[in-house]
């Protein structure tokens, strides 16, 4: 049962993923990165990280997501009819060939015995307030640090966008 | 307890999205679908460390997650909005054409 | 609770039963109760606001059931209509937009909880169909998803009208995404959860009912979800005598029905939450959870009274809901409606300033309570 | 815990099918003729002057864009929300400092007029 | 800064064509407008697509027949139209003083009453279009309530065709007075009650405040009449500058507003419903009794009995239908203060039973003129409190 | 007695509480709702009783509730069958000449007596305007605005075009619109 | 023009059969009671169809009380007011941009034949140039008059065979392309 | 004789070709070459003022009169400030319609000169927009001209007739 949504949440994310890159239409790519985002999602509800799957979809297609859905339509992108590269043909046999490697590296190098064995976690293990308790004060740094990086953001962004600046 | 799923599975899954990232990233000249290829990536990496968390039963993996995200966040506000400044000066989000070396 | 096997065989087969009927009388609910009654509710309600009567004439052998059947002659009208998507329009995504549209507003129920937690024969059953942990966030994060449907809506179409609408739709459907969130943190932080059932719980007592503890939260919360919900005075994305009909205005059919479909059933969702965070719940005012049960039980027997129980609390429940749909629907019909760039100036200058306040005073007061 | 989303999966896998149903249905059911005319796309009974897709102002890149921000912002909050009480009065300065610090970027936007729909 | 809209990320003008069958635009007008984003960079008018020949006809018919064409130039007070049309004729007769005194005060009345029903039109239209549709059909029913006075005195709930030359069609039925007061009554409460919903909501205010201003000079320049040149601050009322009807014998107020803006528009009108409540309760209180119709049989139709039993009157009445009734050489312009602003008949007569020429000066054909001026700048969704305000009536505009 | 100029109150100053919608919109619902809820009542009153005078409402169930109409009301032409079962009409054509449409048309005839009487009279009914222009002209009160408006819509335009047959009614069904002619419109006091 | 091969209706679809009539039926009864209209208004009748839509007659009692100002949603033509040559060619292409199934209510003497107004300017009523399908004479008809055509178009539709749609388009094209 | 007319006489001399008042209007013809000069000083002279240009129209004397003079263009002015109406005329002939456009002088005057155009035919020569307004653009000769058949169709779509 697990391991039937494993796949089917696997299938469906690598399918949109490699569909994503394939697509000739913006827009279809970014919904089908969507697609992509919930499968994740949903795998990583299946690994206990409640929280963290739902602010996938909350952040991630909620929300980046919309913002490349607007910038393509605002963009009025469509694609020309080369869509991928001239040397896109190389590149994609070189890109798969790159993906074997690595996938046989992974299981290569993997040696599962010298983890610790999987423990059962905590009964809150991924909920809201676990990860709250962690990150007001082991990640106290990060967290406000992170205030900064969007205050950044927020300067570049509105510097970027409105010309007059 | 075991994990219902096997650890390997998942970063095996995580490297085969990467590389659809990879290749994506190479292969295309749009810059959106390059930006959205490379959210691809950064979602593959947090697919492992969310795997490891819960492997080892340990919240770190998840809390970096969620840095990832706020970085990715910042970084699609960002990003798009240097795309957008490129468009409106090459006209155009292909890559190629934004080739700052070739001036 | 934790489990990642199965629960054992004889455990098993109660909770898939418990979870299909939970699930089946959501589904009923949504599809077959509000749906297709809210049209009329609507059509009735206004109507009498107006001093009009509203539908009343169609007819089966002379029953006219005070005009119900309209809402059968409307589906059948629709289901029989021409499926149109003009030249130029991206067909699959003109017929996904419809599809993302209702999903979520049908999905988006799951967590809300209808009622309490009842013994019946040995066996919990806690009227939520997914009692998650992350409760409310993840309404958030479905009502975020429903953004694509009109947004793609609009790009599908081809349109200057549609486009028009769905830009409108998505810059304020976003903007009102954040400010909503801001608002509840006030209630989870005075509940310390966010989870719906943990927060119905929590507001057995009437005076710690979310409106009396969050009272401008739950005004700010109103304000964001009937932008949310895009009905007027937030119906800029589809105003009429603006837009014509705004993002869908290139939909026939039963694919126009869908996204009415989807106002409605986020309506009651809307509702729904209104009735879990700031109404109690399922509670009965002064009377508690247990009381009720053990009074019923007192009647009825204990598995009964729990069952009575159960049934009392369901119908508050809805009934709570009802009302707040009306009052929902008499907000919509009074009410002219916002200009576009007021609704954003709503929305980030003065909600989610606000907001952010109620998250600050609420702080200092929690602080200063303990 | 799982289980807990199994009801979800069934009930979006029977939304999905309802909203499909009726999106073919709708789509076999029903009369249907093409012409030119019927296919131009509706603007007032005239065709249409320019191309929809044409660009939009950059605001609604903007507000999509602060969107984010705030989004990630209201992200943080949520976990705090949950655990406020146990933080105390750490937390609740903690938190201020985040605000606050997201609040001078919500002013600098408002004073740099980027919501301003002028 | 100057010109942003070419700045700023080469937007793409988006040039958008409302109308004639939208929704705002009452499906007679139709909008160019060039939007950068929501806000409109220019905007061009149609009009004309209610043109219906309204001078031809009245050229091709005797000048009695001219009436029912009158009615359906402001549909919304058809009245109105027929009286000023009357009085134009009258005038160029040289009868204008002859007109018996009931039947002045009750075209008084009547242009009272349409007066009304043309702003409860008005106004329940415009706050229609901006959503609240509920306020609107309050509006619709005290307009229903007025209609059915109208139609008591008419015969025709909409176009009344009610006036004669030299008189009335028909007296006031019996008991009119009273019924006035029960509408009145009931009409007051819906005002009432549409005041409290709107005028000081802040939505609506919002809306209606600072959009589709016109400064006093332009409002001058642009020939603006009636309530729309009132809300920009100018004392201007034919009903006061030139009294005619019994407009002199009457106390009421004119309302006058200060910004020109939509929402003075809006109070404008507001406040004249209730003068014009005013005036019909003064009017009825001083109702002379006595004829309604210049007893001269050169233009005035005889009863039946006389037609049958005088041969005078007879032939008479087969003259005046069938040529007309002779208007001698000459033209004239009567000015009178519709809803919409001043409606003017100027009039051609070569002698004979057929105008030459028959010239309605319509209110809303300047107003709409300046819709481009009013809405360029604002948003797109500012053109339709603007255009509901100026009150465009296909009928009178395109005629 | 004379008009003045008077400042419309701009007024609007909001009070704080106006400003912040809250209290309008609940000023709002409170009147709707109450039109609402009295509405609600008084239909289900109605409902009970089963006496359509309980609603409160103004509405008229149509096709099963007549409005009561004013007795000016001008609804189809019609002719009058005087009581001897002739038509009164003399087919002088004067409602012809008046009709601002002229959907009228007569053609005449004698009787063998002398007398006239229009041998066909057709009035095409998709194009009166129902002025009443006819009914003034008409020396003989032959034809009058009759209060009838029921049954005039058709799916064919041709079938509106009516016969002398089709217009031509018994006197005494059109009386209160005879006396209504005399009484207020050519009484010899409107002289 | 012409058939196309994306033309198909109910009727096709099942094969004749004695069901069909009866599935025909209950559709009629479907449509009778819900029509979307288009008002396309353009004159003095505009303002006596807010009268059938307000409280006094209430046109929602029929349940046709949606106006929807997009073609594609609207199944029934609401023709009110005069119809300008100027506008016949909007007309017409609004009415060809309607979804299968539709209706065209002709409202008022103007739209009827013309009405008073026989002149250059003015369409001597709309089926000169569109299928219509019920008139209502009157400047303006009276609401009570408005009811009539609707139970007559009612009546119509109920007993309609869905092999009469889809209808196509009007039978004129426009002189100029605009 | 009128105030006004006496005042435009003593002022404008021979440019007013003729003056009579009926019924208490009073209308000054004006020559055709100083019309622009007339109306800018009636609209800003003291003593006239006429702020307000309350209509413009023309009137087709086809048949009445000599072809020279066929077409008068009247314009209604009104002062809002003295209260007073003056009718201004000017000649326009059948050969060659065209006069001055004043829509320098009132913005107003731009549609109603379009109208006049469309129904006249009459030309103002300084129009920034001599387009047809109330007929479409195919709309062949102008219908308020004495000679055009009140039933002389052109339908853009349908029968001729």
């Amino acid at each position: 049962m697990q391991l039937l949504i494993f796949y089917g949440f696997g299938f469906f994310a690598l399918f949109s993923g490699i569909a994503m890159i394939m697509s000739r239409q913006p827009v279809t790519s970014a919904l089908l990165m969507v697609v992509n985002m919930f499968c994740l999602a949903g795998l990583y509800a299946q690994l206990g990280a409640h929280l963290i799957a739902v602010l996938q979809v909350m952040v991630y297609a909620g929300a980046i997501m919309v913002l490349v859905l607007f910038v393509i339509m605002f963009l009025n992108l469509r694609e020309k009819a080369g869509i991928v590269s001239k040397h896109g043909v190389m590149m994609q046999a070189l890109g798969i060939a790159a993906l074997g490697f690595v996938i046989t590296a992974i299981i290569a190098k993997l040696d599962m015995a010298k983890l610790p064995a999987a423990k059962a976690p905590a009964a809150d293990f991924g909920s809201v307030a676990a990860i709250g308790r962690v990150l007001f004060t082991d990640y106290l740094l990060p967290f406000e640090i992170t205030s900064v990086l969007l205050l950044a953001a927020i300067v570049g962004a509105v510097v970027l966008a409105k010309r007059k600046v | 307890m075991e994990m219902p799923v096997p650890l390997h599975h998942y970063l095996i899954l995580s490297g085969i999205l990467f590389s659809v990232g990879v290749v994506g990233v190479l292969s295309r000249r749009n810059a959106i679908i390059i930006y959205m290829c490379i959210e691809l990536m950064l979602n593959a990496v947090n697919l492992t460390l969310i795997a490891f968390s819960r492997q080892l039963g340990d919240l770190n993996g998840q809390l970096f997650t969620f840095m990832v995200m706020a970085v990715a966040a910042a970084e699609a506000a960002v990003g798009l909005g240097i795309i957008i400044a490129l468009f409106r000066n090459r006209q155009s989000v292909d890559v190629d054409d934004v080739n700052l070396l070739k001036g | 609770m934790f489990d990642y096997t199965y629960l054992p065989a004889p455990n098993l087969i109660p909770s898939i039963v418990e979870m299909m009927l939970k699930i089946v009388f959501i589904f009923s609910m949504n599809m077959g109760v509000f749906a297709p009654l809210l049209g009329w509710v609507e059509r009735k309600q206004s109507a009498l606001m107006q001093d009009r009567i509203g539908a009343n004439r169609a007819e089966i052998f002379g029953f006219t059931v005070f005009g119900l059947l309209h809402t059968v002659t409307d589906a059948i009208k629709l289901l029989t209509k021409e499926d149109f998507i003009p030249r130029g329009a991206d067909r699959p995504l003109h017929y996904l937009a419809p599809f993302i549209a209702v999903v979520p507003s049908l999905v988006a129920f799951a967590v809300i909880p209808f009622g309490g937690k009842y013994m019946l024969w040995g066996h919990e059953v806690n009227l939520v169909i997914a009692d998650l942990n992350v409760g409310m966030l993840y309404v958030f994060a479905v009502a975020s998803l429903a953004t694509y449907g009109a947004v793609i809506a609009g790009w599908a179409s081809n349109n200057s009208w549609s486009m028009l609408g769905s830009m409108r739709v998505g810059a304020q459907m976003l903007s009102y995404e954040v400010a909503m969130g801001l608002t509840l943190v006030g209630i989870f932080m005075v509940y310390g959860s966010l989870q719906l059932t943990t927060i119905g719980m929590a507001q057995e007592n009437f005076f710690h009912w979310g409106i009396f503890l969050q009272p401008l939260g739950f005004i700010l919360f109103i304000a964001c979800a009937l932008a949310e919900n895009k009905r007027t005075p937030f119906d800029m994305p589809e105003a009429e005598s603006e837009l014509i009909a705004g993002y869908f205005t290139e939909y026939s059919g039963l694919k126009f029905a869908m996204f009415w479909m989807a106002e409605f059933l986020e309506m009651v969702t809307i509702a729904a939450v209104l009735v879990a965070l700031f109404f109690g719940g399922w509670h009965i005012p002064f009377i508690t959870h247990q009381g009720l049960i053990a009074a019923m039980g007192y009647l009825f027997g204990a598995n009964f009274g729990a069952i009575a129980a159960m049934i009392i609390h369901v119908a508050v429940f809805w009934l709570k809901v009802v009302v707040w749909i009306m009052i929902l629907m008499l907000i919509r019909w009074s009410l002219p409606r916002f200009r576009f760039d007021q609704v954003m100036k709503l929305g980030w200058k003065i909600v989610l300033p606000l907001a952010l306040a109620n998250i600050f005073i609420t702080g200092l007061v929690l602080l200063a309570v303990r | 815990m799982l289980n807990q989303y199994i009801p979800i999966l069934v009930m979006t896998l029977a939304a999905c099918g309802t909203a499909a149903g009726m999106i073919i249905l709708t789509s076999i059911i029903g009369p249907k003729r093409e012409f030119e005319e019927k296919m131009e796309p509706f603007e007032c009974g005239v065709s249409p002057i320019t191309d929809p897709k044409s660009r939009f102002g950059v605001r609604f890149y903007l507000v999509a864009m602060l969107f984010i921000v705030f989004d990630i912002e209201a992200v943080f909050l949520f976990p705090w929300a949950a655990v406020f009480r146990e933080l105390g009065m750490f937390g609740f300065v903690e938190m201020m400092v985040f605000i606050l610090v997201l609040t001078v970027g919500l002013a600098y936007i408002w004073k740099k007029g980027a919501l301003e729909w002028e | 800064m100057e010109n942003r809209h070419q700045l700023d990320l080469n937007t793409e003008l988006m040039v958008l064509n409302m109308g004639p069958s939208h929704p705002a635009t009452h499906g007679t007008v139709r909008f160019f407008i060039k939007l950068d984003g929501e806000k409109i960079i220019h905007m061009e008018t149609e009009i004309g697509y209610l043109h219906r020949a309204f001078e031809k006809h009245c050229e091709d018919g005797t000048w009695s027949k001219a009436f029912p064409y009158t009615d359906r130039l402001n549909y919304n007070s058809a009245p109105q139209n027929n009286v000023a049309y009357a009085l134009a004729v009258e005038k160029l007769m040289g009868m204008a003083d002859k007109v018996p005194a009931r039947t002045v005060y009750i075209r008084t009345i009547m242009c009272e009453l349409s007066r009304m029903a043309d702003h409860y039109t008005n106004l329940g239209a415009a706050t229609l279009e901006l959503g609240a549709l509920t306020a609107f059909l309050y509006f619709v029913e005290a307009r229903e309530l007025t209609w059915d006075l109208i139609e008591s005195v008419c015969g025709a709930r909409l176009t009344s065709n009610y006036v004669r030359i030299g008189g009335l069609a028909s007296d006031l039925p019996e008991g009119f007075a009273g019924k006035v007061k029960e509408v009145f009554a009931k009409n007051r409460v819906f005002w009432d009650e549409f005041d409290k919903l709107l005028t000081k909501n802040r939505i609506f205010l919002d809306r209606m405040r600072d959009t589709g201003a016109i400064s006093r000079d332009d409002a001058i320049a642009y020939a603006f009449t009636g309530p729309c040149l009132r809300a920009a601050g100018v004392e201007y009322d034919v009903r006061k500058a030139s009294p005619y009807l019994a407009y002199g014998n009457v106390d009421f107020d004119i309302p006058v507003g200060t910004t020109g803006d939509n929402f003075d528009r809006y109070l404008v009108r507001m406040e004249e419903i209730r003068q014009s409540e005013r005036i019909i309760e003064q009017c009825l209180a001083q109702m002379p009794s006595g004829p309604i119709n210049i007893n001269d049989a050169a233009v005035r139709n005889p009863s039946k009995e006389e037609v049958k039993s005088n041969m005078a009157s007879m032939i008479f009445h087969f003259k005046n239908t069938i040529e007309g009734i002779q208007v001698p050489k000459g033209e004239v312009y009567v000015p009178t203060e519709g809803s919409n602003g001043e409606v003017g008949f100027y009039l051609v007569s070569q002698g004979g039973g057929k105008p030459w020429k028959c010239r309605v000066r319509p209110p809303c054909f300047a107003l709409t003129q300046a819709m481009g001026h009013m809405c360029k700048g604002s948003f797109l969704a500012d053109i339709i409190p603007t255009f509901d305000m100026i009150n465009l009536i296909g009928g009178e505009c395109d005629r | 007695m004379v008009a003045n100029y008077k400042k419309v109150n701009r007024g609007v100053t909001l009070t704080f509480w106006e400003r912040i919608y809250v209290m309008e919109v609940m000023r709002g619902i409170i009147i709707t709702g109450r039109h609402f809820i009295r509405n609600w009542v008084s239909t289900i009153r109605s409902y009970v009783s089963g006496n359509p005078a309980d609603r409160g409402i103004p509405t008229i169930y149509y096709p099963e509730e007549k409005p009561l109409l004013p007795e000016a009301y001008r609804g189809r032409p019609m002719l009058v069958r005087a009581v001897d079962g002739k038509e009164k009409c003399v087919a002088c054509g004067l409602c012809e000449v008046a009709c601002p449409p002229k959907c009228i048309t007569i053609v005449g005839a004698m009787r063998p007596d002398g007398t006239r009487y229009p041998e066909t009279y057709t009035l095409d009914g998709a194009v009166c305007i129902f002025c009443g222009l006819c009914e003034e002209a008409c020396p003989e009160e032959a034809i009058v605005m009759s209060p009838n408006y029921e049954g005039l819509a058709e799916y064919d335009r041709g079938l509106m075009l009516y016969d002398k047959e089709a217009l031509l009614v018994p006197e005494e069904k059109l009386q209160g619109r005879l006396d209504y002619i005399r009484r207020r419109m050519f009484n010899k006091c409107n002289y | 023009m012409g058939v196309t091969r994306e033309e198909r209706n109910i009727e096709a679809a099942l094969g004749d059969s004695v069901i069909l009539t009866q599935v025909d039926k209950v559709i009629g009864w479907g449509r009778k009671y819900s029509f979307f209209l288009y008002p396309f208004i353009t004159a003095c009748c505009g303002m006596e169809f807010m009268s059938v839509a307000g409280p006094r007659y209430d046109l929602d009692r029929f349940g046709a009380a949606l106006p929807r100002f997009s073609p594609r949603q609207a199944d029934l033509l609401f023709v009110v007011g005069t119809i300008s040559h100027k506008q016949a060619p909007i007309l017409n292409k609004v009415y060809n941009q309607m979804a299968e199934p539709k209706w065209v209510f002709a409202f008022g003497a103007c739209v009827c034949s013309g009405g008073m107004y026989n002149n250059y300017s003015t369409v001597q009523g709309i089926d000169t140039i569109l299928p219509v399908d019920v008139y209502v004479p009157g400047c303006p008809p009276r609401p009570e008059m408005v009811f009539d055509g609707l139970l007559k178009l009612q009546e119509l539709v109920a007993n309609e065979r869905s092999s009469k749609w889809p209808r196509g388009k009007s039978q004129y094209e426009p002189r100029v392309k605009r | 004789m009128g105030r006004l007319i006496d005042l435009c006489k003593r002022k404008l001399g021979d440019t007013v070709l003729s003056a009579h008042e009926q019924h208490g209007d009073e209308t000054v013809v004006i020559r055709k070459d100083a019309l622009l000069t007339v109306l800018r000083w009636l609209r800003d002279d003291d003593a006239m003022k006429f702020d307000f240009m309350m209509d413009l129209t023309a009137v087709d004397y086809l048949g009445t009169r000599a072809r020279s003079e066929r077409f008068e263009v009247v314009y209604h002015l009104f002062s809002l400030k003295n209260n007073h109406r003056l009718r201004v005329k000017t000649l326009v002939a059948d050969d060659d319609p065209v006069t001055e456009s004043v829509v320098t002088v009132w913005v107003a005057a731009n549609w109603f000169e379009r109208e006049v155009w469309d129904m006249y035919g009459i030309i103002f020569k300084g129009h920034p927009n001599m387009k047809r307004i109330l007929l479409y653009e195919e709309f062949e000769g102008h219908p308020l001209r004495k000679d055009y058949n009140i039933r002389k169709r052109q339908p853009l779509i349908g029968p001729e007739n």
